[in-house]
């Protein structure tokens, strides 16, 4: 592990990704208590102050505190992504081990219906989801979940069949191990390194989706802190107040390539050959 | 402002916000409907930026004496786009297909108690009310009354949606819901001077900042309504003026009555207390806008008197939250549909300042359809929006009667109920205030619904383009008076 | 042939190095080589000694991490560390040119075989496309392709694996340069396929006189090409001769060991046979294993649908404590049989174990698992990366149960001895081991369950010659232990020669025969199995001391 | 490649477009609202309602109802639309034709950009071009297309005054004003496609520089551009053909959020209209008809790509 984790380091993406994941869930678990200001305190007088003084990242339309609203945003927006991902993953691993598991002819049935349903773009899945268990921010992530859930299936389908095809599985096989045994100890433990690789990558993708969905009405909603409605809310004070855009953007682009970074490194250093 | 004489020609580009999802006159119901409505059909009369009723295909309308029986006279030759005549036939098919609940029309509620209507003779029309009524001449101006030919109600009513045949001052030249439409220059319009323009455009821009970003670079003439901090924005702009027009448009929060905890009147009156209307006229409006009073009239409405201004009283809030029975505040869910924003922007602003009270809003958004679906004159406690409208009869028959057509709050006031009643018969200006203002302060008291604010209409047009003036209603728009100088870059072809 | 003497390529005390991280790995040192023109010259060692190194610094195509010392190589009088890119593109090509291991691999799979080697020609001699590939035609039919025109238009994948390497070899020779490099040429083909290759090779040798470098861990193979022979122990060459005194007495312990470690068929492992008139352990009855399925629209279709067959009615015996051996060229269906026997794959057919008949998987209970234990080819993918060795030999105890009173982790380390590992291993995961290391770690979890029947599938073919040999020994030290059977499925004929007691030849699915291992180089042998022996080299020392 | 392959594609087509007429069937079927109240309005009345619900078969069982309608689908009969009370099918097609020319032009200009980038960083990797191509890639994935076009609207057309802000000239119409109105929706459209390709088509190209048939060529002397064009760039880029049909999907998506911003008439502004009203014969024509799309495009990624790549054995 800690062999891991210093090749992981090594590698500038690594380093900087892993700085910057651990610097936004920091963020996530702390920012409703560093806040300066009440989130949702509003300030009839303080509308659209620019930064500096008392409010750090300036105020928005309603004299709310920028950076409080950061950072207790933090909570929110990034544990919907992790979880949105999270919960996607899990639904697509179930699908893709099970199908790989499974074989022959229910393996064709599963992933050609797989395949169907990612003929649907994903925002357009979330938003029909969305649409159809009302707009709000469970609901996107619910729909931010099954919308990566086909995508994640065949990925860890892809890599389960790998790892099926590996030596040390026909061992288990030919020794007798149970089904469980083989898909939990033998197959699992390998099947996770590439989709952990894969998911952190969507964490970002996630994000992005969050933000889209608020801003067609349809994710999380005032109001709430969340980064990608407080962008989209900001859209319409941009020429009051480019601050109140900014800093929401900032914080997503950070957030986003922070975890790209991440995956990146992850990826290199799991995969020895690059 | 010169008062330049108009000139012909041009094409005039206008950026409307949603889709003219809905062609047909009778059926329109969102601004840019109207918009392309009041281009192709005309109605009885129309209604100056003053709120006046004014000929439009009548020329001259009176009434009994007691305000019951009402007769339009209508101009002469007239002709829809196809050329066949426009006659009483048709103003009656028209208001029977109206008021008609097979046909669905917005606008059934609008139009006034009418009982009966029959075609007197070709150019005279009667109107048989069941109630007196003295506002009617501004009733029957209502965006959906429009006059479309008789043979196409008793056709194929549908044809409409895709198709236009009216007397309007533009006809049809192509419609893309969700693009543009395109109007051309009426030839046969009962007044010769007018339209100035050859040609309209209906641009469809969902974003708004786009519409504002076309309008500067010129792509545009006019944006019908903008947002106040566009609105600022564009205050600066080279070529570009602003226009605004005070109004009695609002945004409200409506109670379910007949729902605990909000059947209790001092429930509802302690939230109105809470409010800090100075500052909310900031938060919804930017200052574009005046303190509301909780009731829907002000003073951009006729037989208006202001009532004592309710202000932010956060201990006397408190006291009627204990005494009916509240000491610690409640908890409460206030729904907004997400559609305009204006409506979150309230319920968070209204969340904020009634935490002072001890009450705990929870603020729901849904879409604008979920909402209509399932909140809408059912919910307890949510948010409306309004546009003016043409008189306070108007006003009070829409959303506060019992036989309100939507009776958002079910206040169901008798006393309310016969007050109004009775102003639709008075004629005379001074006692027909003094009724209002008894109406208006039984709402005050009682707050069937939160009136913080009002706003005022907003728009933008190029300096290029002429005598348009923006009316108060916001449904309204009378583009045949525009025209283009010489500088539009649409008039150089 | 007159030999000349004035070197084709000479290296001087030249050193390389591998910058890994902040470290410098030394691979190469201080060695010395020359070839003369018409010369071979061997380079063996064990994997990893810096032969392939050798080769890219010849070539001048070095990792990028690469570090050199000292030394000079130079190419006739062309000093290669001096040329500028430019004109190491000239040379390479036409003065040297270089073969590799897996021809699969060094052919551009989207490019015709034909432009491949008409690139060179036009490259290096200024012919014009049509020119190039007329002469590229020439050139296929001398390294005695049948059809060169067509064969020119031809996609890799469209070929044999040996036609491809013919193609590899044609380029090299293409524009007859001075030194060619050979880095383990036939190691990628099946035995009769390199027999052929060889042969091409010292046929075009000798025609051309080229000289050439031929790097190669198998000693027998370099002793029948090589008249002289360099040996590499880790960066440096510890002795270098002439082939034939090189073998008969070879000087350095390594070279010794070296030679010691190569299978020789006079020298049986194993001693007595089994008992002849035991009654047999396994009796496999017409197995067959057909791979594929049908479609779910095949099936709508109604179409037909041809499966690849893996096993056509296989029939043999395995008696107690038997040692079969099981050869035959690649994806002849050795492996397969292996899969069927321990339940990998699905077959046809009738297994007999110890008297109990298993006609499919279900019917391999808890009692033929134990008994019946596979060991794979590469230990690397057989042991699961992400389970220490204590997990991975716990299961067969926990599964089979283990001897009781005996705790867990003892009977592991006890059989870690028995495989000649440290006790120590037990808390390692499998990529801090070497490859003969994990082999063994294999072989120890195959054991543990004390079985009857070891089927051990191409165990040692991943492994270095020496490391093999070990494990070799090993193997045959448990048969004699426990007296298990094993199914020894191998390429290595010479090895399989040593240590059967009876062997099976498999061709395309077929089993040929099944001959005792004294009787396999009669006569009267079937004819695929003369061919397959005719093919194998021999061992040098055998050839040479005999 | 053979013909049963290629029968094989298709079938697969028609698959897809059943599971996902049924899903989007689905969904339409509970969605939170009424087909005859979207018709009528709010005002209607119950009588009108149920008389219009039976005339739309709206009382039938939902597998009726499902039946009814995918079979005025396949005899290319999409229903009306509840909303504007036109045929949807010619809408949504002329939508459609709108958004695939935004696509192509997006297409095109991302793969003109991406592939060059991702060339030139593969080759000088780990130098700094490479870096800064990973940098612009990493910048590319950083923000929602909201932002991006908001910010491209801010800058180039308000503030440079170059580009028109937003709206549509159909091409056939005027092709000057059409592409100058392209622009700036082909522009953010691609940003994040063009992080995602040049990236892909760097770690493809870094891959193949590594084979041995790569070495066998410099070990052949040949030249530094033959190895580059001739064997690496085709191997590279085979697969990428693939993944880029792929990113159609996501394209798909994007233009959803830019067509709203930069109000052009596409299809995913159709549906993200026809959403908002809970139009639903709008939504389930047009859920089947990017998903055929999709399916389509990649199809014919597939054809090329087993028809350039003669190795590849489908089976
Ligand atoms: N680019 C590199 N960086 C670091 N170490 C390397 C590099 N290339 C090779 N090595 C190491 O150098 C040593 C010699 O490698 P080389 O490939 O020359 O061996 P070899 O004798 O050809 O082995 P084999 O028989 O397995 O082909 C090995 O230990 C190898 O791991
Ligand atoms: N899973 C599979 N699906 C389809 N065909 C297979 C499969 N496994 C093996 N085959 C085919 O079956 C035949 C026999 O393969 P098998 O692996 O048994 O050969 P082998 O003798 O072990 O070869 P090698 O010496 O290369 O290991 C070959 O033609 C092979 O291509
Ligand atoms: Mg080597
Ligand atoms: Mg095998
Ligand atoms: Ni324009």
């Amino acid at each position: 592990m800690t062999d891991f984790l210093r090749r992981l380091l090594a590698t500038p993406q690594g380093l900087i990704g892993s700085l910057v994941v651990v610097l936004v869930l920091f963020a996530a678990l702390t920012g409703a208590w560093l806040a300066p200001h009440d989130p949702d305190a509003m300030a009839a007088l303080a509308r659209y102050k620019a930064p500096g003084g008392d409010y750090l990242l300036g105020t928005d339309q309603y004299g709310r505190d920028i950076l409080s609203r950061i950072l207790s945003g933090a909570r929110s927006t990034v544990t919907m992504a992790l979880l949105a991902t999270l919960l996607g993953t899990l639904l697509g691993a179930v699908v893709g081990t099970g199908s790989a598991y499974l074989g022959g002819r229910w393996d064709e049935a599963i992933m050609r219906t797989v395949d169907a349903v990612m003929a649907i773009p994903s925002l357009l899945m979330a938003l029909l989801v969305v649409s159809l268990l009302g707009a709000s921010g469970a609901n996107a992530l619910l729909a931010v979940a099954i919308a990566f859930m086909p995508g994640m299936a065949r990925i860890t389908r892809a890599v389960a069949l790998t790892v099926r095809k590996q030596d040390y599985v026909s061992a288990a096989v030919a020794r007798g191990e149970g089904s469980l045994y083989i898909v939990l100890r033998e197959m699992l433990p390998n099947v996770i390194a590439p989709i952990v690789v894969e998911m952190t990558i969507r964490v970002s993708f996630a994000v992005m989706l969050f933000a889209t969905l608020s801003f067609l009405g349809l994710g999380a909603q005032p109001p709430a802190a969340d980064w990608g409605l407080m962008v989209s809310e900001a859209r319409q004070y941009l020429h009051r107040s480019p601050w109140i855009l900014i800093w929401p953007s900032v914080v997503i682009a950070i957030t986003a390539i922070g975890f790209n970074l991440l995956g990146d490194g992850l990826r290199d250093a799991l995969n020895p050959r690059t | 402002l010169a008062q330049a004489t108009p000139e012909k020609g041009g094409t005039l580009r206008v950026a409307i916000d949603q889709a003219v999802s809905v062609l047909h006159p009778l059926l329109s119901r969102v601004n840019p409907e109207y918009l392309a409505a009041e281009l192709l059909y005309s109605s009885l009369t129309r209604l100056t930026v003053g709120m006046q009723a004014e000929p439009d295909l009548a020329t001259e309308w009176n009434a009994n004496d007691t305000l019951t029986e009402w007769t339009f006279k209508l101009r002469d030759g007239l002709k829809f786009h196809d050329g066949s005549d426009c006659t009483s036939a048709d103003v009656v098919a028209s208001f029977e297909a109206i008021l008609d609940p097979k046909f669905a029309s917005p606008g059934k509620n609008n139009v006034g108690p009418i009982e009966k209507v029959e075609a007197v003779d070709p150019q005279t029309v009667k109107f048989t009310l069941s109630t007196p009524y003295a506002d009617f001449p501004a009733a029957v101006a209502y965006n959906n009354a429009r006059i479309i030919p008789a043979s196409v109600i008793a056709g194929n009513f549908e044809s409409l949606r895709s198709a236009a045949n009216g007397t309007g001052p533009f006809k049809l030249v192509s419609y893309e819901p969700d693009r543009l439409v395109v109007f051309e220059r009426n030839p046969d319009y009962y007044d010769p001077a007018r339209p100035y323009v050859d040609r309209v455009e209906l641009k469809v821009f969902p974003d708004l900042g786009a519409q504002v970003s076309s309008l500067m670079a010129g792509d545009i003439d006019l944006v019908a309504t903008v947002e106040p901090n566009d609105f600022m924005r564009l205050e600066g702009a080279d070529g570009v003026d602003t226009l605004r027009a005070a109004s009695g448009q609002f945004c409200n929060v409506n109670f379910g009555t007949d729902i605990a905890p909000f059947n209790d009147a001092r429930v509802r009156r302690a939230l109105a207390l809470t409010i800090d209307r100075e500052a909310m006229v900031d938060f919804m409006t930017e200052g574009f806008g005046i303190k509301g009073n909780d009731t829907p009239l002000n003073k951009s409405y006729p037989f208006f008197k202001a009532l004592p201004q309710r202000e932010a009283d956060i201990a006397e809030a408190r006291r009627l939250l204990a005494e009916a029975g509240f000491p610690d505040g409640f908890e409460a869910e206030l729904i907004a549909s997400d559609r305009p924003a204006i409506r979150t922007q309230l319920a968070i602003a209204l969340r904020e300042m009634a935490k002072e009270a001890g009450i705990t809003i929870n603020v729901r958004t849904m879409p604008h359809a979920t909402y209509l679906d399932q909140v809408w004159t059912k919910g307890a406690f949510y948010i409306g929006f309004y546009n003016m409208q043409p008189t306070p009869d108007g006003i009070f028959k829409l959303l506060f009667t019992s036989d309100a057509a939507w009776n958002e709050t079910r206040w169901n006031n008798k006393a309310f109920d016969a007050l109004i009643e009775e102003a639709r018969g008075i004629l005379d200006p001074v006692k027909r205030t003094e009724v209002y203002t008894k109406a208006q302060e039984l709402m005050h008291e009682d707050v069937p619904s939160l009136i913080p604010s009002f706003f005022d209409v907003l728009g933008a047009k190029r300096a290029w383009m002429h005598d348009y003036a923006i009316h108060p209603r916001a449904s309204m728009f009378r583009l045949d008076f525009a025209w283009l100088d010489a500088n539009s870059p649409t008039r150089a072809a | 042939m007159p030999q000349d003497q004035k070197p084709v390529l000479s290296v001087r005390d030249y050193s390389l190095g591998y910058k890994v991280g902040s470290d410098t790995l030394s691979v190469l040192k201080t060695i010395n080589l020359t070839i003369n023109r018409g010369e071979i010259l061997g380079l063996v060692g064990e994997s990893g000694s810096g032969k392939s190194s050798m080769a890219s610094a010849i070539m001048r195509y070095l990792a990028p991490n690469a570090i050199e010392n000292a030394g000079a190589i130079h190419l006739g009088a062309t000093d290669l560390r001096a040329q500028t890119p430019r004109q190491l593109a000239d040379l390479r090509g036409s003065r040297v040119s270089m073969v590799f291991q897996d021809p699969a691999t060094a052919l551009n799979p989207t490019l015709k075989l034909g432009e491949q080697l008409a690139e060179v020609l036009m490259r290096h001699q200024g012919l014009t496309s049509a020119q190039a590939w007329k002469a590229g035609e020439e050139r296929l039919a001398h390294v005695g392709l049948k059809s060169p025109a067509e064969m020119m238009h031809r996609l890799p994948h469209e070929v044999s694996g040996g036609e491809k390497q013919r193609v590899v070899i044609a380029t090299a020779f293409a524009c007859n340069p001075e030194l060619i490099i050979f880095d383990e040429p036939t190691t990628a083909l099946d035995v009769i396929t390199s027999r052929q290759i060889l042969d091409l090779f010292a046929g075009l040798q000798a025609e051309t006189g080229v000289a050439s470098l031929y790097i190669s861990h198998d000693l027998a193979l370099v002793a029948r090409t090589a008249r002289r022979v360099a040996v590499l122990q880790k960066g440096e060459i510890v002795e270098e001769g002439d082939t034939v005194t090189l073998f008969r007495a070879p000087q350095h312990p390594y070279t010794r060991a070296l030679i010691g470690a190569v299978p020789r068929p006079d020298r049986r492992l194993v001693k007595a046979d089994p008992a002849p008139e035991a009654a047999p352990l396994v009796k496999v009855r017409g197995v067959s294993v057909n791979y594929g399925r049908k479609s779910l629209l095949d099936s709508l279709l109604r179409r037909d649908f041809t499966p690849v067959v893996g096993n056509r009615a296989v029939t043999l015996d395995i008696k107690p404590g038997e040692i079969l051996g099981i050869v035959g060229e690649s994806g002849s269906g050795k492996s397969t049989l292996a899969k069927a026997m321990t339940g990998l794959n699905r077959f046809d057919g009738l297994i007999e174990f110890d008297g109990k008949p298993v006609r499919g998987l279900s019917d391999m209970g808890r009692d033929y698992r134990r008994d019946v234990q596979i060991v794979f080819q590469h230990p690397d993918a057989s042991l699961n990366p992400r389970q220490r060795i204590s997990e991975i030999l716990a299961r067969p105890i926990r599964l089979y149960g283990g001897r009781d009173g005996l705790p867990r982790r003892r009977q592991i380390e006890e059989m870690l001895e028995r495989v000649r590992l440290p006790a120590t291993y037990i808390d390692r995961f499998p990529h801090q081991l070497s490859g003969g290391e994990k082999q063994r770690i294999a072989i120890a979890r195959a054991f543990l369950s004390n079985p009857r029947l070891v089927i051990c599938d191409e165990i040692t073919s991943a492994l270095d010659v020496s490391v093999q040999a070990s494990v070799i020994e090993l193997l045959m030290e448990l048969h004699q232990q426990t007296g298990a059977a094993y199914i020894f499925i191998t390429h290595d004929i010479n090895l399989i020669r040593q240590i059967a007691h009876r062997i099976a030849v498999m061709y395309r699915g077929d089993l040929i025969e099944v001959v005792a291992t004294e009787a396999i180089a009669a006569p009267d042998r079937a004819p695929y199995t003369r061919e397959l022996l005719a093919a194998v080299t021999p061992p040098a020392s055998l050839t040479l001391t005999a | 490649m053979s013909a049963s392959y290629i029968l094989k594609r298709i079938a697969l087509i028609f698959y897809t477009l059943f599971i996902v007429s049924l899903l989007v069937f689905g969904i339409t079927q509970v969605l939170p609202a009424d087909a005859a109240v979207m018709m009528l309005g709010e005002n209607a009345t119950t009588e009108a309602l149920e008389a219009l619900r039976n005339s739309m078969g709206l009382n039938d069982p939902i597998w009726m109802q499902y039946l009814r309608w995918i079979g005025g689908v396949v005899q290319g009969d999409f229903g009306t639309s509840l909303r504007t009370g036109q045929p949807v099918g010619p809408a949504l097609f002329s939508a459609l034709g709108t958004s695939l020319t935004l696509a192509v032009f997006s297409l095109t200009f991302m793969l003109a950009l991406a592939l060059p980038m991702g060339v030139v960083a593969a080759i000088r990797r780990g130098k700094a071009t490479d870096l800064f191509v990973s940098f612009l890639s990493y910048i590319g994935v950083a923000l929602p297309e909201f932002v991006t076009a908001t910010l491209a609207v801010l800058f180039i057309a308000d503030w440079w005054g170059i580009l028109p802000p937003a709206g549509y000239v159909p091409l056939s119409q005027n092709p000057v004003e059409g592409l100058r109105h392209l622009v700036l929706p082909v522009v953010v459209v691609s940003i994040i496609m063009i992080a995602h390709v040049s990236r892909m088509v760097r770690s493809e190209l870094v891959d193949v520089l590594h084979t041995d048939y790569i070495r066998a060529a410099h070990l052949k002397g040949l030249s530094r551009g033959r190895i580059l064009l001739r064997h690496g760039l085709r191997n590279a880029l085979l697969p990428a053909i693939t993944i880029v049909a792929l990113d159609v999907g996501y394209l798909l998506g994007g233009v959803i959020v830019v067509e709203e911003i930069f109000s052009i008439p596409g299809i995913g502004r159709a549906l993200m209209a026809a959403i908002q009203a809970r139009d639903l014969p709008v939504i389930q024509a047009g859920v089947l008809i990017m998903a055929a799309t999709y399916s389509i495009v990649n199809f014919a990624a597939d054809l090329i790509y087993a028809w350039l790549d003669k190795r590849i054995q489908y089976d």
